[in-house]
């Protein structure tokens, strides 16, 4: 049922047997994934199944126990968020994206300033270029950002996500995760999120989007996955699947039989 | 990415004008402050004044302008330093028994000292991001463990015999102001230099406004903490050299009380506890209104029981006024 | 050697009303504002103003040479200053002086006493002579003492107990227990570190306080242990005296603070006038005890710490 | 509502149990920390296990305990009062007053100091919920305002001559502990009561772990507030007038730094600044580890310097630990 | 096209004529609308139209610059969000709803502590009573909440829920206001949401439903009015209506029209 096995050389990401635990408690049991390029990949599952930390992994945040990463074919092993982003991954979270006290420029270029040398020695940032190259950007993604030198508190919710994304399109990202990037918008800019997603995947990007709107990730979304406490338990091309499965996958319904057939979905 | 399409000049000019617009409101509590005490000291006392006045206000001003940049950087991360006072006296402590006790002169005494307050600041800042204590906390604690240290280096007496050259720092003047000022100006030019146009700055306003965020975009928040108490210590160690200079004798138990001087002159510049705003313009002016204060009342002969109820209004007005220009805007 | 009060004249009418400041070590100490009312008092008399002005500890080294130099730019006609520290005034002091300002200092001079006269008790010779009497009349010649003293920075409080040391030196069947302990000031502390001394050394005989904080202290723990200890100190409030009358402080010190502002003003009256004035001039202490306390000798001593004092009230 | 089913009697213990466990875990430091040191000192000098000596540690720790209860609401409301010290000095100040110049009797003297610390703690509230001060600068405001008040009260005099009645209160005894130690006893019993079983305690606990959701519930969040700062103010007076008993004499300037062995005795004691945590005997504790800290040291001949940097380590160490606790979980 | 005039005398709640503004910013406009017991009344609009607004005027958190509130035919006016509470309006918001270090017995019961009389006189927290009640409520809605000493700390977004519900259905509420309360959660955990939204009407209860997801909002609410800029555009029943049409009034498409007709909705 899981078309995944084809991408498998030429994937923009790829992830396998991943294992992560806090304490006591064991988070990710094993978990292995791919992503091509240009492909939306949904990820769903219930509260707590390990997505969040499945993404904190890629990007840098955590270090699995077990497991490796393979970022276009090549192994990749990230002890900090800063590696993962000078490896072409951004993370677009709902929340804690930006720092509400700088504006949108500095927000977009946070962590990689653009640096002139003052008097030829002193490196100080180059603002010119960062406000130049923020208007021009966001022409492009035709966001209703009303100036980029707006704060980030004074941003719809909409409109930080934008941000976000322009960040993530700058800086030529080849995978973007992005988890629950909707959860508090409204039906439009909700519309607009996901048509940047898939304006990224146009772009040649690998976009990881995770959610708990079934309807929204069937819709945009080229394949899905399903975690389940850990694991991943479902892999389908979103063409051929339905909520009704995916929910039976997500409620660990299916799961006597998954555990049998998992290797069927490295 | 260079060769992107060049920006709009409407664009171009705008966020200038709205930063500078920011950056003055920030800065109106004291400015007009200063303004108003100087119109009612200079009717008061004409001689408040005074080129010479001024001289010693400049000198009067230094130390704690020069801990309130500190202060700005850690305050501007959301942190606090309580410790400044007992910082001040160990380090004036150690240099001043370097200099004496010692043949090694006073660029090393200088040097070694600033070492000091590195050594200090990274303590703090480790003791913040190693061992996950807040900063008022670890401040506190060193603010206990650098008042006994300062008694014990000598066992509690004063040092004193500095070294004449060693009062230069106080004394000596370029165009007429105390080099203490000096140091003071070129300090606080670096500062606002580094604050706002450095990654470093950037990086610590980014931290204070939301920390995670800032870990998430790949900056190395526990490493750029660690950077900023050590800057805060060193910068604490030279207001304790600039202090020593001034007062030409060590005291174990000086210093008392600065940091609070110097979170005030934050608070009263427009920096806010919660992080993530303060300019080093606004500190250096919020430690020059309180100075004025101090200097004004007793040249008009105002009793200084009164300038310390004064002083309490003017740093709690200053965050009303503050709050209240944020609601209207 | 060292002149005394008597070496100053009276002076005639001043020819103005001048303005003096008169700066101590802290603002809140009875000692220190026992200087201001002699300083006001003789003031009131030539037709002179003064403003009182301190830190609020007496730690704050910066903040008095801010305020010496601030009277110097006030344009003040004299200054009378208790000197935090020795070597750190003596800057701001020299700049009054090239203005021509006239400076007195009183209790804690500088070094080298630039000052045009230091007025202050001989705290070392002061100190010796309550160790012997300490020594002679309330040890016999044998037994312990210990000493709090009110900070280490300050030149009184380092003469202090040195005096005491060296006075006690002659009788070697006395001897002192542990470090020397600081109230900082605080009577709290004083409080709590003779508590412990009490406890501590269960064979004391003598607890020095040098100064009216670091004697205050001390009296009230043994009056609360309702031990035997007896204390002995220097200066006096009216915290002490109760405690002189209830022979719990034995022995106590008492200079001439009252004196020293009234004097201080004398001395900057003649310096205007034109008149030489001796480098130092010696102010008189007396050695306050429960037996002496009701006689005119103390009773005029006491007041110079309290002008309204009444012997038997 | 009282008609629906009673309990099963493991869901009645089960909360017990788990809410005592919390409890011994919050003080585990304190206390373990207490019986080291008196298994220390005990042995450097055997005298400091003489029951004379506990006496006077009941003494010595009375004033701090009874400032760190009102710490406690005040941090648990997540909070911070730095203005205590100077309470103290200005309420006993006012305190003596009464006493020795007016003829209103010892009733009158005590009520009308706990009137002003009421009256304190409204400036402080008021800033805090009206103007929008951050507690941290109200106080700050309120520590000089307070201290210059003290100084204004009889121009920097002290006031002695109390009447003996009034010393009764730190040296009369019962059972033989001081009365002193009793008043703190008794206030921590009523604080721990108050914190723990009342709808007091609870919104101030629910204040301090999300005021919003407090004020959602239908707690008058700036009213409670505000009656906190008006409680920790009454503490503070009442701090003032033990110590003014202890000490037999009104200094203006006394109190100094009381403030910050109050706040760290509530975060030894397991409270956290971020509000939410804290509990009475907890913060009793932490004073009194730091008192027996100050008086073994002495006992045991170790300078008192040393005890000032001990005291710093012990600070940090307790969010340290306090910290690792909850990591480990 | 609406149906609700017909309920007039007889809502649980009914406001009209609401008008709010911050500082410059007219946020709420002239709002009017009713709720009948036993009904679940979905809330829907674009972000900023002022749903959550409305929501704390009527729970009392803000008050209205004018217009008045009506519970079951009576004026109210609530200064505070404890007047509102005792009125029988409950509010569950998405966050800020928990003190997290308060157990789960605190937290339903917060603001309005049962008491006794300590020796017959003080009165002090009655914890036999809160933890035998909460057992008993737990019990009831069916949550997985693991024990009612167990602190808000430690529990999911689902259980979070459940006792913000819990709170609602003990304390025998008239109205129940739920502000996205699915926003965060996995596709269970919103069954369970719903399900209680539902249970709650089913024993009398007015349930005002914000939310973002057309889907959820047709599905479980028996009406929905869509905001728009701070008034009120439609007010429909749900089998009548269909996510088009109130996309299109979300989007302020059929605004023109709507201001003609706008009376037809009070
Ligand atoms: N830093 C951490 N320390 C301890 N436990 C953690 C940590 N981060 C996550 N967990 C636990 O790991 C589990 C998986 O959490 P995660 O956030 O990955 O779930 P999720 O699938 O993203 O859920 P949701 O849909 O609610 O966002 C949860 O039980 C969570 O409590
Ligand atoms: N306290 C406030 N002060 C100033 N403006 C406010 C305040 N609360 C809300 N607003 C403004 O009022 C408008 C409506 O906000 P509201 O939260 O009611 O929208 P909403 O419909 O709930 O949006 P969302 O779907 O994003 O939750 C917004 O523009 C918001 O910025
Ligand atoms: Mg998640
Ligand atoms: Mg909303």
């Amino acid at each position: 049922m899981s078309a995944s096995g084809t991408v498998s050389s030429t994937a923009a990401l790829e992830v396998s047997g991943i294992e992560k635990r806090f304490g006591a408690v064991e988070v990710l049991r094993g978990v292995s994934m791919q992503v091509a390029p240009g492909e939306v990949l949904g990820v769903v599952g219930d509260n707590g199944a390990g997505k969040s930390t499945l993404m904190k992994v890629i990007s840098g945040v955590h270090r699995a126990d077990a497991g490796n990463i393979r970022l276009a074919g090549h192994d990749v092993a990230f002890r900090t968020p800063r590696d993962a982003r000078d490896a072409g991954i951004e993370t677009i979270y709902q929340d804690l994206a930006l720092a509400d006290h700088l504006d949108v420029g500095a927000n977009i270029f946070l962590g990689r300033e653009p640096i002139r040398r003052f008097a030829g020695l002193i490196p100080m940032l180059d603002e010119r270029k960062i406000h130049g190259e923020v208007a021009a950007l966001l022409g492009r993604i035709e966001s209703h950002i009303p100036d980029p030198s707006a704060r980030a508190l004074d941003l719809s919710g909409g409109q930080r996500q934008a941000v976000a994304i322009a960040r993530a399109l700058y800086w030529k990202a080849k995978i973007v995760i992005m988890d629950e990037p909707t959860a508090a918008l409204a039906v439009m800019e909700t519309e607009n999120v996901l048509k940047m997603a898939r304006q990224l995947a146009a772009e040649g990007i690998g976009v990881l989007f995770i959610g708990h709107n079934l309807v929204e990730i069937l819709k945009i979304c080229d394949r899905v996955m399903v975690m389940y406490r850990g694991r991943k338990v479902f892999d389908v091309r979103c063409a051929d699947t339905s909520q009704t499965e995916l929910i039976r996958y997500m409620t660990g319904y299916a799961d006597a039989e998954t555990n049998k057939t998992e290797g069927e979905y490295q | 990415m260079d060769q992107r399409v060049a920006p709009k000049p409407e664009i171009e000019t705008m966020p200038r004008g709205r930063a500078a617009l920011r950056f003055v409101r920030q800065l109106a509590f004291a400015l007009i402050s200063i303004v108003v005490l100087i119109i009612i000291f200079g009717i008061l006392n004409p001689r408040f004044l005074s080129a010479i006045n001024w001289f010693h206000i400049t000198q009067q001003v230094a130390v704690i302008a020069i801990l309130a940049i500190g202060q700005t950087f850690i305050i501007a991360t959301a942190g606090i330093d309580i410790s400044q006072g007992s910082v001040v006296a160990l380090s004036s402590m150690i240099c001043a028994i370097i200099l004496v006790d010692t043949h090694l002169g006073m660029v090393a005494a200088v040097a070694l000292t600033l070492l000091l307050g590195a050594v200090v600041g990274a303590m703090v800042g480790g003791s913040i991001v190693v061992l996950g204590v807040p900063p008022f906390i670890a401040t506190l604690g060193m603010l206990a463990i650098a008042m006994g240290a300062a008694l014990l280096t000598t066992n509690g007496t004063p040092v004193f015999g500095l070294p004449d050259g060693f009062q230069a720092i106080s004394q000596g003047t370029i165009l007429g102001v105390p080099n203490m000022g000096w140091i003071a100006i070129v300090i606080a030019l670096i500062a606002a230099f580094v604050l706002n146009k450095t990654r470093f700055g950037r990086y610590t306003l980014a931290i204070g406004s939301n920390a995670e965020a800032a870990r998430r975009v790949g900056i190395n928040v526990p490493r750029h903490l660690l950077m900023i108490y050590m800057l805060g210590g060193i910068i604490s160690a030279l207001a304790g050299i600039v202090y020593l200079s001034y007062t030409a004798a060590a005291q174990p138990t000086s210093g008392g009380n600065y940091e609070l001087y110097a979170i005030a002159a934050v608070v009263i510049g427009g920096g806010s506890l919660f992080g993530g705003v303060g300019t080093i313009l606004g500190s250096v002016l919020g430690a020059l209104l309180m100075t004025i204060l101090k200097n004004g009342t007793q040249l008009a002969g105002i009793s200084s029981y009164v300038e310390q109820v004064i002083l309490g209004i003017v740093v709690v007005g200053a965050v009303y006024v503050d709050n209240l220009r944020r609601r209207l805007r | 050697k060292d002149a005394t009060v008597a070496a100053l004249a009276t002076p005639a009418k001043p020819a103005k009303a001048y303005h003096f400041e008169l700066i101590t070590k802290s603002n809140a100490s009875p000692y220190w504002l026992a200087v201001r009312s002699g300083a006001d008092e003789a003031a009131k008399k030539y037709g002179a103003t003064v403003s009182f002005e301190a830190p609020a500890s007496g730690l704050d080294l910066a903040g008095q040479i801010g305020m010496v130099n601030n009277a110097v730019t006030a344009g003040t006609d004299g200054l009378i200053l208790a000197a935090q520290n020795p070597q750190a005034l003596l800057k701001p002091v020299k700049s009054a002086l090239a203005a021509h300002i006239p400076v007195v200092t009183v209790d804690s001079g500088l070094s080298p006493n630039i000052a045009d006269t230091f007025l202050a008790t001989s705290n070392i010779g002061a100190a010796a002579a309550l160790a012997k009497y300490t020594a002679a009349h309330l040890m016999h010649g044998k037994g312990q003492y210990a000493i709090v003293d009110f900070n280490h920075t300050a030149s009184t409080g380092i003469a202090r107990p040195k005096g005491f040391m060296q006075g006690m030196k002659a009788y070697t069947g006395i001897k002192r227990m542990g470090p020397i302990q600081y109230s900082q000031n605080d009577v709290s502390t004083g409080l709590r570190i003779a508590t412990t001394m009490l406890t501590q050394y269960p064979k004391l005989d003598v607890i020095f306080g040098a100064n009216d904080r670091a004697a205050l202290g001390p009296a009230e723990a043994v009056q609360r242990a309702h031990s035997k200890v007896k204390v002995v100190g220097f200066d006096a409030d009216l915290g002490e005296i109760a405690y002189v009358k209830a022979g719990i402080i034995q022995a106590s010190i008492l200079q001439s603070p009252y004196d020293m502002g009234y004097y201080a003003v004398v001395a900057l009256l003649d310096k205007i006038a034109g008149k030489t004035l001796p480098k130092r001039i010696s102010t008189p202490y007396f050695l306050l005890t429960p037996a002496n306390l009701g006689s005119a000798k103390a009773t005029a001593a006491i007041r110079q710490y309290a002008p309204d004092y009444k012997p038997a009230g």
